[in-house]
């Protein structure tokens, strides 16, 4: 099946929210709203023409598209603008592929987590909060998973300074 | 007698333990021999590769690509300059695509030899270790004949690959090809068919089909479950379909299917079909010039792309953002490793201590590409 | 002032004598602690394996680290598993010895300008004996290390010798 | 008998025996324990393709000098939280465990360190005394690797005593004696006539003997593997699982008295049944020094034999560890009471009635 046909699909179930089917190079993606997220990946992976049964990949992305103000050491500052979680989708069964985004506001980033519905979604969601602080809420155990527990700030965050000292050892050259 | 009070024990297997493969720590819970629960604790070895990618090129990156999954890592090259290549739709000559099927299928040999080698001190028995790496010098050996180096290459550009085969390179790998098939028998004497080795590996750590998809693991821990599920043939990529061998899944010979001597098992028949893989391509191999494709300026148009290979460790996934610039926006990787690792605790709950060991040998992770 | 300190502050030949057999014993059964960390590790389990042999040196893997007197920091060292190999480094009896192997032990290696979370070079935290460049380093250039490092201890002396 | 003669030359009994009995000590345990690690070293890399230890000395041959001279130089540590008496004895409780059993066996005809009647009983009893030591080691480092290792070894050598003890009694039923010096005579000196082809008996009994005595002696060399944990029993101290097992917390020359023992341990098992089945110092094609006519070369040639047929079997010992996996605490239970005491009990049986013919 083609992603316009699940778009149809979707639309028809979900048919009063708004989405919007992005054409890019690497297959279209559907921009989501980040209310309606677990109801559809439920929906995604019971339908039986879908049957998504596995996903693939969750990424965070920070867009950076928010204005960016200069601070005085020469970083740079990013206010407003959107976060992203992008979920690769794939259906083992009918062999299609869907991938959805969620944009979330920069200053709270707050999306339903899909655990339960994929379990591979667990340490890709914590990786997720650990790199970007996006909040996955409903999450059984929504902690650091690859820095450790004291650590400040987002790495992956575009406006990310790194911190001068560690527990006593220098971090920056 | 009053009842004796028990109680539980957290045994930590710390991030220096002799079998952790590298910088895991266990967290196990125990009452006495049995496991209560096991969290794994990551993020040892997080080397900040993603941020990296975002201050680099697009060919800059293909040497961090290598240190990710560092026991396969023509694979990560293979998947990353791929992933470009498709972004930038790039055709590469015919020379190029047998190269890099020649060699990724080599890497998969020398991987697996590596899980098998180390599966079996886990188990116990140290001597087949050294017969399996002395059989992956001698791919090492092919492997520096051409681009130089041991472990890590940088050997796959985007648009080629950076140095053509030597002469001697084809009558010397079809002189190993011919011996490996002699030393994968006397492994499986030595080892796959021991008494006690599949005493210890059969019916433990039993993982079913559907938690294993639900939980999204690929590569030798799926197949290993009697899913008959590989990229090369289900999501083909690359010039797979040009040879014939068939995809190996785990029967449950020795026990049921799923434990851990099926995944062992799907590695070792894994390394004849590579095998033959490498055979069939070293004989239809065209001539050609392998730079020709290789860009000045590796610049993709704006837009974002996931694509995933069957790297020896399972479905290695590259979604990379691109903004039009030379460096890549965002770069994100789906470690196999990183997802296989997660079934840890569903398959050891209620074994021994033992158990997690030979779990832990047969789920076959690499700590680089955990925590990236 | 120990007993060795005072009266022999120059060598002479009952203790070069005895220098060189302790300095020789120690320099030939160096104990390896079994400490992977990332790719240089494979390349030491290359070097341990029948290719290039360690045993021909006398150098065992010894699994904890009261036994071992030589550690070999092979792979990145991050600072969440910094505090972990200082504890390490702690806990082995006293004369004890460090290799740090791969640019990424020695100065930080590929991840010293954007790895956040890697520590630039193992010897802010322990003091090591001898470094291997290479990323990762030839087996060869490990045994290299390793007789550099043989080389160092041959020339220690029990005795304080007047500066 | 060498140690009576002591005893005259120095007037005291006591002394005389004692020194008799030390004797072994230094002339034989140490040189061989530290040529059993190196012989060790060099089989294991004989097998995996590897070169071994060749650069210390002629032909790597001063390599387990070198480590006992650096083991002395290292720091003692003894952990804060450990239980410092307990921590300090048990190395040396399993030193006494494995030594004390030398004093029983029969090196020669002229030699044995004390000759008394329950050789095979004081010898069995005496080495299952170092399990007190591997506990107290286990409990005393105050490391959970170490209690799990000291846990699992003694589980493991208190219940592999009864196969061994079982397919000694079948032998020592048909035997007679329990004193090792008349066991080696009885087998004269021819190897048809040692115990495991039957020993000095005549027709039907003998050949009926085989087969049963073959049996004990494999039932025997297996328990007695799992007594000295070497694989595939070494569970106690499985690198891969539990670290270092009850010896994690030792440096220094407390960890090398442990290495000892095993060795030490490993010799004092095979002697035991090269001395019950394989003819104790008896040579297996009579002696060179009674064709010669020279009979003092006859007791050396004594030690020699029983020497070379101890260091075979510990040779084997060392063969087995390189080759097999290692098994896990449960299964090495059922190996112990649903396979080897089953067996050996139905053996006892079967000897049993063979002496009654």
């Amino acid at each position: 099946m083609t992603v316009q046909e699940i778009f149809e699909i979707i639309k028809e179930k979900f048919n009063q929210e708004q989405f919007e089917l992005k054409p890019n190079i690497g297959g279209e993606i559907l921009i989501v709203p980040a209310k309606i997220l677990r109801e559809l990946c439920f929906f995604l992976r019971d339908d039986e023409r879908l049957s998504f049964d596995t996903l693939m990949n969750l990424s965070g992305v920070d867009l950076a598209d928010g204005e960016k103000k200069k601070l005085e050491d020469g970083t740079i500052e990013i206010v407003g603008g959107h976060l992203a979680t992008v979920y690769h989708l794939y259906s083992m069964k009918h062999n299609h592929k869907l991938t959805l985004k969620v944009l979330l506001p920069r200053e709270n980033p707050v999306v339903p987590s899909i655990e339960r519905v994929w379990r591979a979604a667990d340490w890709h969601e914590r990786e997720a909060y650990d790199m970007f602080g996006i909040i996955f809420e409903g999450h059984h155990n929504l902690k650091r998973i690859l820095l450790p527990d004291d650590w400040e700030g987002y790495p992956l965050r575009k406006d990310y300074k790194v911190q001068e000292f560690y527990q006593g050892m220098k971090v920056p050259y | 007698m009053a009842e004796l009070k028990t109680d539980q024990i957290v045994l930590n297997m710390g991030p220096q333990h002799p079998s952790t493969h590298g910088v895991l720590r266990l967290e196990v819970v125990l009452d006495g021999e049995v496991v209560v629960d096991v969290t794994p604790h990551i993020g040892y070895l997080h080397r900040c590769f993603e941020k990296h990618a975002e201050a680099m090129t697009y060919p800059q990156v293909i040497p961090y690509t290598d240190r990710m999954d560092y026991l396969s890592s023509m694979y990560n090259n293979f998947g990353y300059v791929e992933a470009v290549e498709r972004l930038m739709n790039i055709e590469v000559p015919e020379r190029v695509k047998y190269i890099r099927v020649i060699m990724g299928e080599l890497q998969r040999i020398a991987n697996h030899l590596v899980a098998v080698g180390t599966f079996g001190i886990d188990i116990g028995a140290f001597t087949p270790f050294l017969y399996c790496f002395r059989d992956r010098e001698r791919i090492l050996d092919l492997f520096e004949m051409t681009c130089g180096a041991r472990l890590l290459y940088n050997y796959m550009w985007v648009g080629g690959v950076s140095h053509d085969l030597p002469p001697n390179f084809i009558p010397k790998a079809k002189e190993f090809l011919k011996d490996f098939k002699k030393s994968i028998k006397e492994l499986n004497d030595l080892l796959s068919y021991n008494k006690i080795f599949i005493e210890r590996t059969a019916n433990i750590g039993i993982l079913p089909a559907d938690t294993a998809i639900n939980y999204g693991c690929s590569g030798p821990v799926l197949r290993g479950s009697g899913v008959e599920w590989d990229l090369r043939k289900n999501d083909p990529y690359s010039i797979y379909d040009r040879f014939e061998w068939e995809v190996v899944t785990g029967k449950g010979e020795m026990g049921t299917v799923g434990d851990c001597w099926d995944r062992y098992m799907v590695r070792v028949r894994e390394m004849e079909q590579s095998c033959r893989i490498v055979e069939q391509a070293l004989e239809q191999i065209p001539d050609g010039d392998v730079t020709s494709a290789i860009p000045k300026r590796v610049k993709p148009p704006a837009g974002e792309i996931y694509f995933r290979v069957e790297s020896p460790k399972g479905e290695l996934g590259y979604h990379i953002i691109s903004d039009g610039s030379l460096n890549p926006f965002r770069v994100k990787v789906r470690a196999p490793s990183f997802v296989n690792l997660q079934i840890l605790p569903v398959i050891s709950r209620g074994y021994l201590v033992a158990d997690i060991i030979a779990n832990l040998g047969s789920l076959d992770i690499v700590l680089g590409e955990i925590d990236r | 002032m120990g007993i060795l300190d005072k009266e022999f502050t120059e060598s002479n030949i009952v203790i070069t004598k005895f220098d060189d057999l302790m300095n020789w014993a120690r320099l030939s059964s160096l104990w390896q602690m079994t400490f992977g960390l990332a790719c240089c590790a494979i390349e030491m389990m290359a070097t341990s394996a029948s290719h290039y042999d360690f045993d021909r040196f006398g150098v065992i893997p010894r699994p904890s680290p009261r036994q071992a007197d030589i550690i070999i920091i092979s792979g990145t060292v991050t600072l969440k598993m910094a505090l972990r190999i200082k504890r390490l480094y702690e806990q082995m009896p006293e004369p004890k010895y460090i290799i740090s192997m791969g640019s990424c032990a020695n100065c930080g290696g590929p991840y010293w300008n954007h790895g956040y979370h890697v520590l630039k070079g193992v010897d802010r935290i322990i003091p090591v004996d001898v470094y291997v460049p290479g990323c990762p380093p030839r087996p060869e250039a490990l045994l290299e290390g390793l007789l550099k490092l043989q080389e160092k201890i041959r020339n220690q002396s029990l005795v304080k010798k007047p500066v | 008998m060498i140690p009576d003669k002591l005893a005259e030359f120095f007037g005291v009994n006591f002394l005389g025996y004692l020194i008799a009995a030390a004797l072994p000590l230094f002339l034989w345990i140490l040189p061989y324990a530290l040529y059993a690690v190196y012989a060790e070293r060099k089989i294991s890399a004989f097998m995996q393709d590897r070169i071994g230890p060749n650069r210390v000395g002629p032909k790597g041959l001063f390599q387990t000098i070198a480590d006992i001279l650096k083991l002395i130089q290292k720091e003692d540590i003894v952990p804060s939280s450990a239980d410092k008496p307990l921590f300090i004895a048990a190395p040396y409780v399993i030193f006494t465990g494995t030594f004390a059993a030398f004093a029983a066996l029969p090196f020669s005809s002229i030699y044995i360190g004390s000759n008394i009647n329950l050789g095979v009983f004081y010898i069995l009893a005496i080495s299952s005394f170092s399990v007190v030591g591997i506990l107290m080691a286990g409990w005393a480092g105050n490391n959970k690797y170490s209690l799990y290792g000291a846990m699992r070894s003694v589980a493991q050598i208190v219940s592999y005593e009864v196969p061994a003890l079982l397919a000694i009694v079948s032998a020592v039923m048909v035997i007679g004696t329990l004193n090792l010096n008349e066991i080696s005579e009885m087998q004269t000196a021819r190897f048809w006539n040692w115990w495991i082809f039957g020993g000095p008996l005549q027709g039907i009994q003998k050949f009926l003997l085989i087969i049963p005595m073959i049996i004990a002696f494999i039932i025997f060399f297996i328990a007695s593997l799992a007594e000295v944990n070497r694989t595939p029993f070494d569970i106690p101290e499985a690198e891969s699982e539990l670290v270092a097992g009850f010896h994690t917390e030792y440096t220094g020359m407390k960890f090398a008295m442990f290495f000892l023992a095993e060795y030490g341990n490993m010799f004092v098992v095979s002697a035991i049944s090269v001395s019950i089945f394989f003819g104790g110092w008896q040579s297996p094609f009579g002696y060179l020094g009674n064709s010669l006519g020279i009979s003092w070369l006859v007791p050396f040639e004594q030690v020699f034999w029983f020497l070379f047929k101890g260091s075979f079997l510990v040779l084997i010992q060392m063969w087995l560890r390189w080759t097999l996996p290692r098994l896990r605490v449960d299964q090495l239970m059922t190996v112990c009471w649903k396979y080897l005491t089953p067996y050996a009990f139905v053996n006892l049986v079967l000897i049993g009635i063979i002496t009654l013919i």
